[in-house]
């Protein structure tokens, strides 16, 4: 079973921001991804206690490479000012690349 | 009873009891906490039995009275909006983006607070007028939309002003801006009057007035005899959120410390009075004041981190649920039930005042 | 009341009302939501207080009369499912997998479903013989398991046929083809009557019935008095859910719609003269009719997407839940309703037929 | 009513059913479960419950009394851990941690527990003093500092010795050893009576002790009258997980099957005696004996993690909850209620050695 | 602290397909992972909101090389065409690769 | 946009040890952490059903390679014996390498 490389973007923000996120990953046609409700800590201070919308949320999305820069950019641009957020990306192999 | 007594009486109900216990709890660290599912959940159920509630008595008393303390609501909740921003900007020094952003924290109620002041009344077997339901309802959004619209025109403003000086050829810039600017608030709109809140509000005050004393009856046990108990868990739980935000009190500063202090009173004060001469009964004087003294923080956040995102959430939350809350509910309540008492025995000239109005429209 | 009236009527109640809310909630797509945790205990709440309920009644008025209604429902259900079946796969063209979901989702039973009959029989202040929820227990896992086997019969012959044309030679292959559809039919069937609804159901039936009226005072206001109100929390999530889906209706696809409409309600109808011809009461023979009136939306799926999981879930969650349910509460109840009384007046003739069958068993 | 009647009647009440149906259902690997938020809210909601009553009960019958018992209980809570440790290290051989967990497991109380045996005596129609509510809040955090703190002392003693033996020169190392222990200790104590169970528990017999009884009015029916149902759902859980260790059962092996049996028996009876002669009413020396029977399942595996990381917790749990948990409210109730029926009838001895006791204080 | 290559097998499929998953790794010697219920968007569609059955799942096995080649082949020709899934396999370094 | 390479530790452990990761994570200079509960099955058995107390826990930290092996040496050394804990090291890439 041949496996294709691929990236794994993981973005862990505030849970109000994944809308915006969401609607980024749409601008640049991306459709498919992962969300899960997550607690932290980090700049921002401890997240995850109190109301629900003080919670993070993580957003993974396996993506060809080619649309990784543009995205990682306007994720970056728009959202690292006013929000608690992490991005990374690793290198993972799927079975089947033209899903993505 | 005076004042003191009755600020001392209400400190001993189980519901503020409860909320200072949730304090201590997270004070000395505790790992109490209330499932977030069930606090996800008591918001929701709260909101339904309020609805109810105020949609039979709405059957029962008629919706024609509505309308003007509805219409004055929205006023007032507009002009104390403009008014809290003038004050934060001015004398608080706070930038443009948290002073529109606690300017309509404070100019939205608290649906929480409204729970709470219904049960305080029950607690002094008093009653309220159900179409005070209504106006919470309608009342939720209208400050943020000033405060939203008001935030992007400044914004737009900045944006034009920059793009004039800098580049000057670049027109299309300026109306993409302004594109985006309408796209954003009418989205916000949407998002704000479809908010889990009003909606459970609005559809639970329709069906209660559809349904009736009779048809209410097979589901009065969960949705009115158990209002009280179910409150009091949730006080537990926002005790606890609003202990662990009590450090942050320090960020806050003193300005904004007296602003959550005195802005709910005067406003408060105002709504009783003003409630009052539209003839609203003592109990309902009290609630229309509570709908003004309130501050949003549940609903708040949800909408401003999309709207405001250059605000400091912690700001806004801190102030409303970690000072305003309390004191609305320890000392405001019953400081404002004192007012309603004295205003509402000198009846005449109230009265007087209210025949003129009601003349007038 | 005419049938109209009483569908009206029945429109009005909460239980309808908060369905249709929730429906609105999720088409203006508010992000109101009922927490999972909520929404995932309220079936085993509801199934708790249907069984201790209907053991009770059991203890009361005995069980022998119990065993030919529920061999007659069981009957019944597998006559459906097989009709629906032909039905779907002759008139619907729809894959042979599809075609026996459907068939054993519409000869299942809906515990929600019959949660909300029995509260409109209470409103309507009628009874209903308590052995129903024993009847409803059992034919939950009865269409499942007979479509479960009938499509592991049409695949494994399908295979046979395959190797028996390709590798003629290769007997041992069949034979391990047999092994597994055995294998995995027994595992369903032990997943499906150790499914969580069954086992509730069953378990409260046994509990009501030994602790019986004096032993149930203790938890009767969280196990009765509070049922009506729990069921309207549920149905506001029902409604979201069904709402969420009302867009996949077009999916289903007109022939399927009809399907969803018409079926119920001659399975209904069928059931509810059956029932009074077997001398059920009243609200019994609505009770029995609703059973196999019924689709499964919760239960189902958990079983199908395992037993069956080339059948699309989509139509048949869709078509049950989007569809079936609203048709069942709102209209086809009152229908049931008033067939039931007409035949109950008509007492006569059935009592007649009923003595017959008497005396033949 | 003889002791096996009694049993009898006690395994037919709600609460008991539910429980052995849980354990039926995970034992047939049923998928039915409580979801996580409902039975993390239930034991809070359980407490506060527990505590609002026990406080309205010591502000109408003064909390003067309860001192003598909570002494009492704290001394033989001490005495019996250290019992339980000998018995545990001497005839069961276990290692010096498992010893020391279950030792304090069995010496700490277990809440569950003892709402069952509110419920049981409310069955019995009688009635229990009320600070023993406060004597469950105090008596939880005793037997785990007894046990951790010998824990801690073995543990530096063994360090001690090695380093003596060793490194003969490093005198510090030991002090660092100590004062780590010394701050563990600190830690885990500030854990333990900062855990939930306890401030739920005290926080609402102080609210319970300040509002009264007609404060407790507007939430009596959350709080109390449905107390019963509550637990109800809550033993449905208790039934699963305790049905799903029951195949560790095995692992605990003959000596601690007997343990979890024996024991609890011994000190319950014994307790019912002291609890006799010192002047408690019959349900409440049978509340306790529960107290000094029980062991904690919920409590101690949080703390003792931490404590004592190297016990093994499914020792502790498994004997605790699938072992002495059924046994104690299922068979060791009613027998302690007929202890103590007996010994409050030959009054007259017992009430002089009471007597003689107070003379003494 | 010496650290051992292996592989992180990582599947997202619907709730109802977990118990297959789990079953394929048990045929093939596998009984450590790790499982998590996530939300999700795909090619059929959001899953996460209604009844919790159409919620997503994340198993992750840490697993040797030499066993990945099967268990993909097999979770993919048994649950890609009936069920939403997509897995992925990442490098990863553990400690105690006798573990595994 | 340039990505920077640093390391993603994750430690999966009972819920009652996430105090004891968070406590070494603090000693080490670290407060940026991702956590959520999980369920599992490993050499300690099934977990995550029952009490809450019997869950799993995973907790992701981002850092940079020179604190790693300390952090990872520390774990294993306080935690492996007594606790059920599997921790993976992987290999990613973020915008904003200072933060970490
Ligand atoms: N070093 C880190 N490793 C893993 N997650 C992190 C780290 N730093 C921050 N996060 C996550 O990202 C969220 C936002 O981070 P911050 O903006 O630094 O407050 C935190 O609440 C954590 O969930
Ligand atoms: N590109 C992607 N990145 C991350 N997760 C995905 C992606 N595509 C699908 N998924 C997840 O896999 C599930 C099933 O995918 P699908 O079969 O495409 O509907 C989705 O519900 C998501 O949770
Ligand atoms: N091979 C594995 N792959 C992924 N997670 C694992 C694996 N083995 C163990 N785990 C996780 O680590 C926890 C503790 O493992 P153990 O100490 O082996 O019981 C388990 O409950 C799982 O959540
Ligand atoms: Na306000
Ligand atoms: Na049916
Ligand atoms: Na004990």
């Amino acid at each position: 079973m041949k496996l294709y490389a691929v990236k794994l973007l993981t973005v862990t923000c505030e849970i109000l921001a994944q809308k915006d996120v969401i609607e980024i990953l749409k601008k640049h046609g991306i459709t498919g991804y992962t969300t899960y409700e997550v607690d932290g800590n980090g700049a921002r201070g401890i997240r995850g206690q109190g109301f629900k919308n003080e919670k993070n949320v993580k957003i993974e999305i396996i993506m060809r490479e080619d649309k990784l820069q543009d995205v990682v950019e306007e994720i970056s641009r728009t959202l690292f000012a006013d929000f608690a957020t992490v991005l990374y990306v690793s290198d993972v192999s799927v079975v089947r690349a033209e899903k993505f | 009873m005076d004042i003191l007594q009755l600020i001392q009486s209400n400190l001993l109900t189980p519901v503020i009891l409860f909320f200072l216990f949730g304090i201590i709890a997270a004070r000395i660290k505790s790992d109490l906490k209330i499932p977030e599912a069930i606090s996800e959940f008591l918001p929701i159920y709260l909101l339904a039995a309020i609805g109810l509630h105020g949609g039979i008595e709405m059957r029962n008393t008629g919706f024609e009275n509505m309308l003007i303390p509805m219409l004055v609501a929205i006023c007032l909740s507009l002009l104390f909006t403009l008014n809290h921003y003038q004050i934060l900007r001015r004398l608080g020094n706070l930038s443009i983006f948290d002073s529109y952003a606690l300017a309509s924290t404070y100019g939205a109620v608290g649906a929480v607070t409204f729970s709470v002041g219904l049960s305080f009344l029950k607690n002094q077997g008093v009653a309220s007028e159900g179409y005070l339901a209504a106006v919470l309802a309608v009342l939720e959004p209208v400050a943020f939309i000033l405060a939203i619209f008001l935030t992007n025109m400044a914004v737009s403003k900045q944006i034009r002003t920059k793009k004039q000086s800098f580049v000057k050829d670049n027109a299309s810039g300026i109306d993409v801006g302004f594109q985006e600017t309408r796209t954003k608030l009418s989205q916000i709109l949407h998002e704000s009057i479809t908010g889990k809140a009003i909606v459970i509000l609005l559809g639970s005050i329709v069906i209660g007035y559809v349904i009736g004393e009779s048809g209410f009856a097979s589901i009065k046990i969960v949705f009115d005899d158990m209002f009280t108990g179910a409150i009091v868990i949730f006080m537990i739980e926002m005790g606890i959120v609003a202990g662990q935000r009590l450090d942050d009190i320090k960020k806050v500063g003193v300005f904004l410390t007296a602003f959550a202090v005195i802005v709910p009173t005067f406003n408060g004060v105002i709504g009783v009075l003003v409630a009052t001469a539209m003839g609203l009964s003592l109990g309902g004087a009290v609630m229309f004041g509570l709908l003004l003294a309130s501050a949003s923080f549940i609903a708040a956040p949800a909408v401003l981190r999309h709207a405001i995102p250059q605000a400091n959430p912690s700001l806004y939350i801190t102030s409303a649920l970690g000072i305003t809350f309390p004191y609305n509910i320890i000392v405001l309540l019953p400081v404002m039930f004192t007012v309603s008492t004295f205003v509402h025995n000198m009846e005449g000239s109230i009265d007087l005042f209210h025949y003129v109005l009601k003349d007038w429209v």
